[in-house]
């Protein structure tokens, strides 16, 4: 209660003024930051079980995959992957200058991270392709596009997020409240490109290790 | 108790009278809706909110009675030809259907939306915006399935819809599609209510209401919240799948192909006993804090009471297996699962013995709230000890998908969330509304509810025990089971009495009720009583300041409160998470349309999703439109801009 | 006079009732579609009285998805799928494909099952119920994309054999050329 | 109580009177706990309290409190622990691993079961439906197939349910101590007519399931008189033939329900009803007014033709 007494020493007589509070904070500190957290347990929640059904239907193949269906092949999802890792420092860069109020930098990142999204998303197209089986062929068809297909649906959402980001802070009347927003889409971006890692493990190479 | 904090004009000298209706003024100019019907849907105010979205869930709650009676009606009799097989299974889906997704969970939610910023002392939830989105993408959802359902397109595989028998091959048409659909769409608000609800609590608590000053019954929404977050997803991604295999030509459940019919089983009850406590947490919620405003007591053994509610919320998810005991699973995961069944009992226990605690030392006051409470505790116990017995592999073995457990069911829903959200309904009426419910009414409702219940539901369990099945549409006289299923019907007419009794008491409270004072109980604990009924847009003129874990009782003469707030503005005290300390001022959004936009070109696009799989592609780019200009800031003048090189 | 947009509304809620329930409705008590005498195509090019072209015969389960969906099973359960296979043919010719040697009409498929044809087509004339012929008349159609994709049925649980007649292409059904007209190209 | 037509409460099996022991325990266990709890509520509720010293006197110190809601806790922690101790001896006692004396294939079918009793010697093969006779006092194992959607097996007076789930064999065993015939239905919702999806198990003594095994084996008796002869043949050339089997005549599909002993049953269109002359009547003209969406087509026979088809199906003993 500590800070209480002090912001009571300040106002009047028997109440807190807290005029003197700040208006616009980062991290843990701001409502919006939980908020993505918030989605980030549901749509992480999402992912988990495309990959429980993914183990689930395997134990009903000898084959994995099955006999007449080739391994899905690596080269575009590992680029992929490789991207990925790479983007991180770029957006823990922009979230540090939008730390810092630094709106040119974030501009720059911002536009960096549309970039990127829409990298990602053209090579999720060729992954598709790389599974080398149709969702309508077999069950191992429809848990491997299930889980390459969730994760996609994050890919757009956050394309959709940097573009329309982007534009604001070039054309919009920028907000101090938005150097928030793009920290929390850089928190948004770790979650994807991490969780994609996983996955990528999970649909591409483990089929390799069981056969 | 002591005077309201909204600052009183009649008090103070005349200059500071002038100045506090000014005050006043400018907070309802900054806070209020806009007039009109344009005003109205663009309102993004929880208590408007949660007032729709309470009313619109107790709706549906009449529609799943409605088929309720029906189905009654056709089981009076043995060999009735009342309703035939076809409509009786889309009524008892629907029914299953209306009662779980859109009744249960929603209007929990949204009790939740519109009493926890009141009870913390803040002035709206986290994000307005997305809590009117919300609220429309689960409006539309219901009217939706009940559209269906009048086009003779309601699903009618059960509200569990277990493959095949929903699947592509042997549930022809639209019927089941219209389910899933209908799934995700409240999936989605629930989500989202789940998310307001937790960064509310964590960020917005009054100053000084640490986590263990928090109210009883922010505590079980905070549990409800995180285990909706957890939960929901499951059945979500479940009816996609089912979607999937019944458009796409997916395989996760065709057996041929590698799929598992118990993929879907697992799923779903993986989401779907979650669920029950997501529905019965709140509840206990309701009962604390009603319990404790009519014994004049503090609720017995805090500590014990929340890390009951986390123990629950924990154990909720390490049961679902025991809906499955009838498909060979392995002896071993048979005894986990039973051993976590009985488990559950404990927790609960202990609530009760709190409670129980908690009357003796205080003195009731029999109020229909009250009344309402006595009866959940005297019916739910029935649905726990069954619930118990039904832990049991070899004894579930014989009442599994009988009426045993329809009875079983209906004691844990109706008696543990139902009586208590009705006393909830009669307790908060007064202050949703200003006015109160006649309390003669009150205990009619309450006396024909309570013998209703339990003359229908009781002789389900020995129905159950002699041999009926759930679900079925008829039965032959020579089984003996018409008498018991005749006493049923009986008692559901004297179920629906009391509902019309209730029904009367709020038409005519609304027309000419007692006015209510800001706390017409005399001795309730919680913040929301402290600001007039009902509250004013902006809810407290000045945010209280805590000191206890009952304010309202705690509370001195001069009690602080908080100032320097912008009133031009909307803005929110954000507190830190765990002793609530004032942090940061937080500028909250204004009303506008552009969410119920949103959730209508959301609605288009799911419902498009059950003809065409392009529709995602087309619904993605309708959706995107909205979505930005909600976002996109119209700052009014004052407000500060950014611009290059600001440091 | 109501109001226009409540007119428009009530017309279209007309609509969606229509379409809806004839999609959805289980009808289990048939009694034969009227209209469809056993021999619905003529064997025989003469008529008394002047020339005219016999009506074509409406199929009402055509627009049924439950209809559909029971000639989909009654197709397995008749063992058609013995010669047609799923569709793609064996013994006897392909099914989802646009080449029709009798005809796609309604009218033509119901009389090559109840009379039977020439080389192998056996006549089903009082084994099977008039309106279980019309059901797998109606999911013969479906096969080659001939139905409405929100009846048609989807896959079925059992191994991957053809595409599902839901996800067919239209193709243009090729109407009947006569015997006669065979006979003399 | 009344006699039910089958029960829970009436067990006549030992795997069905080992849970109906449990229960018994469960029930007697939960009216002490319920009288208990609802006691002290309705005592601290309407306890007298008209003097606040009343009010103090009654109410024990924080602690004392305390003490006495732990204690609670703790008898209800004991409780639980009985009632697993209970049920897990039931439920290992339930698995047996003995040799079954019959083993018999249980396939469910929307609306209906089919039982087929294997035998070393392919011809002695049985296959009848909705009727399944086994010796009694001798364990029998079913194992459990379905041929569309999910059913579930469920004679209360002789044992639990268990799932019949697509392409995934279940096994269940029963034993019926008594001669007699108890009656079972689906417990699983599977479609239209989930209601109308029973069964009866018959129990007979070793010598009549013998006897009853050895006329199943038989093929259907050839018809000697004129009429029973028009029967056959109606059968053979009409919508019958395309669904039924008829062992010792063409009819061999196997849609429906094999109908070499139809007349042997005792019931028709799976406990729809009695299987009496009139009543098959009706049912072969008119299946759907009794069973709505069963996969029984109407039958528009001539009278006189379906009086021959009923004297036929009646000679199948």
């Amino acid at each position: 209660m500590s800070a209480v007494e002090s912001a009571r020493m300040q106002g009047e007589r028997g109440s807190i003024d807290v005029s003197a509070l700040p208006e616009t904070t980062f991290g843990h500190r701001a409502v919006t930051w939980w908020g993505t957290l918030g989605f980030m347990a549901a749509e992480g929640t999402t992912l988990l079980i495309c990959a429980v059904a993914y183990l689930y239907v395997q134990r009903n193949f000898q084959h994995w995959p099955p006999a007449e269906t080739p391994l899905p092949s690596l080269t575009v999802p590992t680029v992929q992957a490789a991207l990925m890792l790479l983007s991180i420092p770029v957006m823990a860069w922009t979230a540090r200058a939008a730390r810092r109020l630094e709106l040119g930098k974030i501009r720059l990142g911002m536009v960096l991270s549309a970039i990127f999204a829409l990298g990602f998303c053209v090579l999720r197209w060729f992954e598709f392709r790389a599974l080398h089986t149709r969702w309508d062929s077999n069950a191992y068809g429809s848990v491997a596009w299930a889980v390459v297909f969730a994760h996609a649906t994050l890919l757009v959402a956050q394309l959709g997020e940097s573009i329309s980001i982007a534009a604001l802070l070039f054309a919009g009347p920028v907000e101090p409240k938005h150097f928030a927003d793009v920290d929390d889409s850089c928190l948004y971006w770790y979650f994807m490109t991490g969780s994609w890692v996983l996955l990528y493990l999970l649909v591409f190479i483990s089929p390799r290790l069981m056969s | 108790m002591s005077a309201p904090i909204t600052a009183d004009p009649a008090a103070a000298e005349p200059e500071a009278r002038a100045s506090v209706r000014e005050l006043h003024e400018t907070l309802e100019r900054t806070w209020s809706d806009r007039p009109g019907l344009l005003g109205w849907l663009m309102s993004v105010d929880h208590k408007s909110l949660g007032k729709r979205y309470v009313i619109t869930a107790f709706v549906f709650f009449l529609l799943g009675g409605i088929e309720a009676a029906m189905m009654r009606m056709q089981l009076a009799r043995p060999e009735s030809r009342l309703i035939g097989p076809d409509l009786y299974n889309q009524l008892f889906t629907t029914h299953g259907t209306t009662m779980m997704f859109l009744f249960a969970v929603p209007v929990m939610v949204a009790m939740g939306l519109y009493l926890v910023p009141l009870m913390i002392g803040s002035r709206d939830v986290a994000f307005p915006r997305l809590n009117a989105y919300g609220y429309y993408t689960y409006l539309i959802g219901g009217l939706f399935l009940y559209t269906a359902f009048f086009l003779n397109t309601g699903p009618d595989a059960g509200w569990f819809a277990y493959t095949p028998l929903s699947g592509p091959e042997f549930a022809p048409g639209k019927r089941v599609d219209v389910w899933a659909q209908t799934i995700t769409f409240t999936e989605i608000s629930a989500i989202i209510g789940a998310i307001e609800l937790i960064v509310t609590i964590f960020k917005q608590r009054a100053p000084g209401m640490s986590l263990n000053r928090m109210p009883l019954l922010v505590w079980s929404m905070l549990v409800m919240a995180f285990m909706i977050l957890f939960a929901m997803p499951w059945v979500a991604v479940d009816s996609q799948f089912l979607a999937m295999d019944r458009l796409i030509g997916t395989h996760f459940f065709n057996q041929a192909e590698g799929g598992d019919a118990l993929l879907w089983q697992h799923l779903f009850w993986f989401f779907g006993h979650p669920e029950v406590y997501i529905i019965f947490i709140p509840a206990l919620g309701y009962v604390s804090t009603i319990i404790a405003t009519f014994t004049r007591r503090e609720i017995f053994g805090y500590p014990a009471m929340v890390l009951s509610l986390v123990a629950t919320g924990f154990l909720g998810f390490g049961l679902w297996v025991h809906h499955m005991f009838a498909t060979n699973i392995p002896q071993l995961g048979e005894s986990f699962f039973t051993a976590a069944s009985a488990m559950i009992a404990i927790p609960t226990g202990i609530q009760f013995f709190c409670w129980i605690a908690t009357i003796w030392g205080g003195r009731p006051r029999f109020t229909t709230p009250f009344l309402f409470i006595l009866g959940f505790m005297v019916t739910f116990l029935i649905g726990g000890l069954s619930g118990v017995m039904v832990a049991s592999v070899p004894f579930d073995l014989q009442v599994h998908d009988t009426f045993f457990i329809v009875a079983h069911l209906h004691y844990v829903l109706i008696g543990g969330a139902v009586f208590p959200l009705w006393g909830a309904f009669y307790y908060w009426f007064p202050k949703l509304t200003g006015r109160m419910l006649s309390e003669r009414l009150g205990r009619w409702n309450f006396a024909l509810f309570f013998i209703g219940m339990n003359v229908t539901f009781f002789p389900m369990h020995l129905l159950g025990l002699a041999g009926m099945p759930r679900r079925v549409y008829t039965y032959l006289a020579e089984t003996g089971w018409g008498t018991l299923n005749l006493v049923a019907t009986v008692g559901g007419v004297t179920i629906a009495a009391s509902v019309l009794v209730f029904l009367y008491n709020v038409a005519r409270s609304l027309a000419n009720g007692e006015v209510a004072s800001s706390d017409p109980w005399e001795a309730s604990s919680t913040l929301e009583w402290a600001t007039t009924s009902p509250p004013p847009a902006y809810n407290f003129a000045h945010l209280p300041v805590v000191q206890g874990r009952y304010p309202l009782w705690s509370r001195t003469v001069d009690e602080p409160v908080v100032t320097g707030l912008r009133t031009d503005q909307r803005q929110l005290l954000i507190t830190t998470l765990l002793d609530a300390t004032p942090d940061h001022r937080h500028r909250t959004p204004d009303p506008t349309l552009w969410p119920l936009v949103a959730a209508v070109a959301t609605g288009v696009t799911f419902i498009a999703l059950i003809f065409t799989p392009w529709a995602l592609v087309v619904g993605a780019a309708l959706v995107a439109g909205p979505l930005i200009a909600w976002g996109w800031p119209k700052p009014k003048p004052g407000d500060p801009i950014v611009t290059e090189g600001v440091r | 006079m109501p109001h226009p947009s409540l007119r428009l509304a009530l017309m279209l809620a007309g609509l969606l009732l229509a379409s809806a329930c004839q999609r959805e409705t289980r009808r289990f008590r048939e009694s034969p579609p009227a209209a469809t005498s056993e021999t619905a195509v003529a064997m025989s090019e003469l008529q008394p009285g002047p020339k005219a072209r016999d009506l074509p015969v409406v199929n009402p389960y055509e627009k049924n998805a439950y209809a559909v969906a029971e000639g989909e099973r009654l197709f397995g359960a008749y063992n058609c799928t013995g010669c047609h296979s799923h569709g793609g043919g064996g013994i006897g010719p392909a099914l989802m494909d646009d080449e029709w040697i009798y005809g796609s009409d309604p009218e033509n498929i119901f009389s090559t099952i109840v009379e039977g044809r020439p080389n192998g087509m056996p006549s089903f004339r009082g084994k099977i119920p008039n309106y279980q012929v019309w059901q797998l008349v109606a999911y013969v159609r479906s096969m080659s994309g001939l139905l409405a994709k929100d009846v048609a049925p989807a896959r079925d649980d059992h191994m991957v054999m053809a595409p599902e007649p839901q996800r067919t292409q239209v193709k243009e059904p090729i109407h009947a050329f006569t015997p006669a007209a065979a006979e003399h190209p | 109580m009344p006699d039910w037509l089958q029960s829970v409460l009436q067990p006549a099996g030992p795997q069905a009177e080992r849970v109906h022991a449990l229960w018994n325990f469960m029930l007697a266990v939960s009216v002490i706990v319920y009288v208990v709890v609802v006691g002290v509520l309705l005592l601290a509720t309407f306890r007298p309290r008209h003097s606040e010293a009343e009010l103090a006197e009654g109410a024990p110190g924080e602690r004392g409190v305390t003490r006495l809601v732990s204690l609670a806790t703790a008898v209800t922690v004991l409780t639980l622990f009985a009632f697993l101790l209970f049920d897990f001896s039931t439920g290992r006692a339930l698995t047996s691993s003995v040799k079954p004396a019959v083993s018999i294939e249980v396939t469910g079918h929307q609306w209906w079961w089919e039982a087929t009793y294997y035998h070393d010697i392919p011809n002695k093969r049985v296959t009848t439906a909705n009727e399944i006779h086994i010796p009694v006092g001798r364990p029998v194992l079913l194992r459990l197939n379905s041929q569309d959607v999910i059913h579930s097996f469920w004679a209360p007076d002789l044992n639990g349910k268990r799932d019949l789930i697509p392409g995934k064999e279940s096994s269940l065993w029963l034993e019926a101590d008594t001669p007699g015939v108890y009656r079972g239905q689906c417990a699983e919702f599977c479609g239209y007519q989930h209601a109308k999806m029973a069964f009866l198990i018959v129990a007979d003594r070793p010598a009549d399931f013998q006897r009853w095994y050895a006329a199943q084996a038989d093929t259907a008796k050839t018809p000697t008189d004129s009429l029973t002869s028009r029967g056959l043949e109606v059968f053979l050339t009409s919508p019958c033939v395309m669904c039924h089997t008829i062992h010792g005549t063409p009819a061999g599909a196997t849609l429906g329900p094999d109908l070499t002993h139809v007349a042997s049953r005792r019931y028709i269109g799976a406990g729809a009803l009695p299987n009496t002359r009139g009543n098959l009547a009706g049912w072969i003209l008119d299946a759907q007014g009794i069973k709505p969406g069963a996969h029984m087509p109407p039958n528009s026979l001539s009278p006189a033709d379906l009086q021959a088809l009923l004297a036929y199906l009646g000679t199948l003993k």
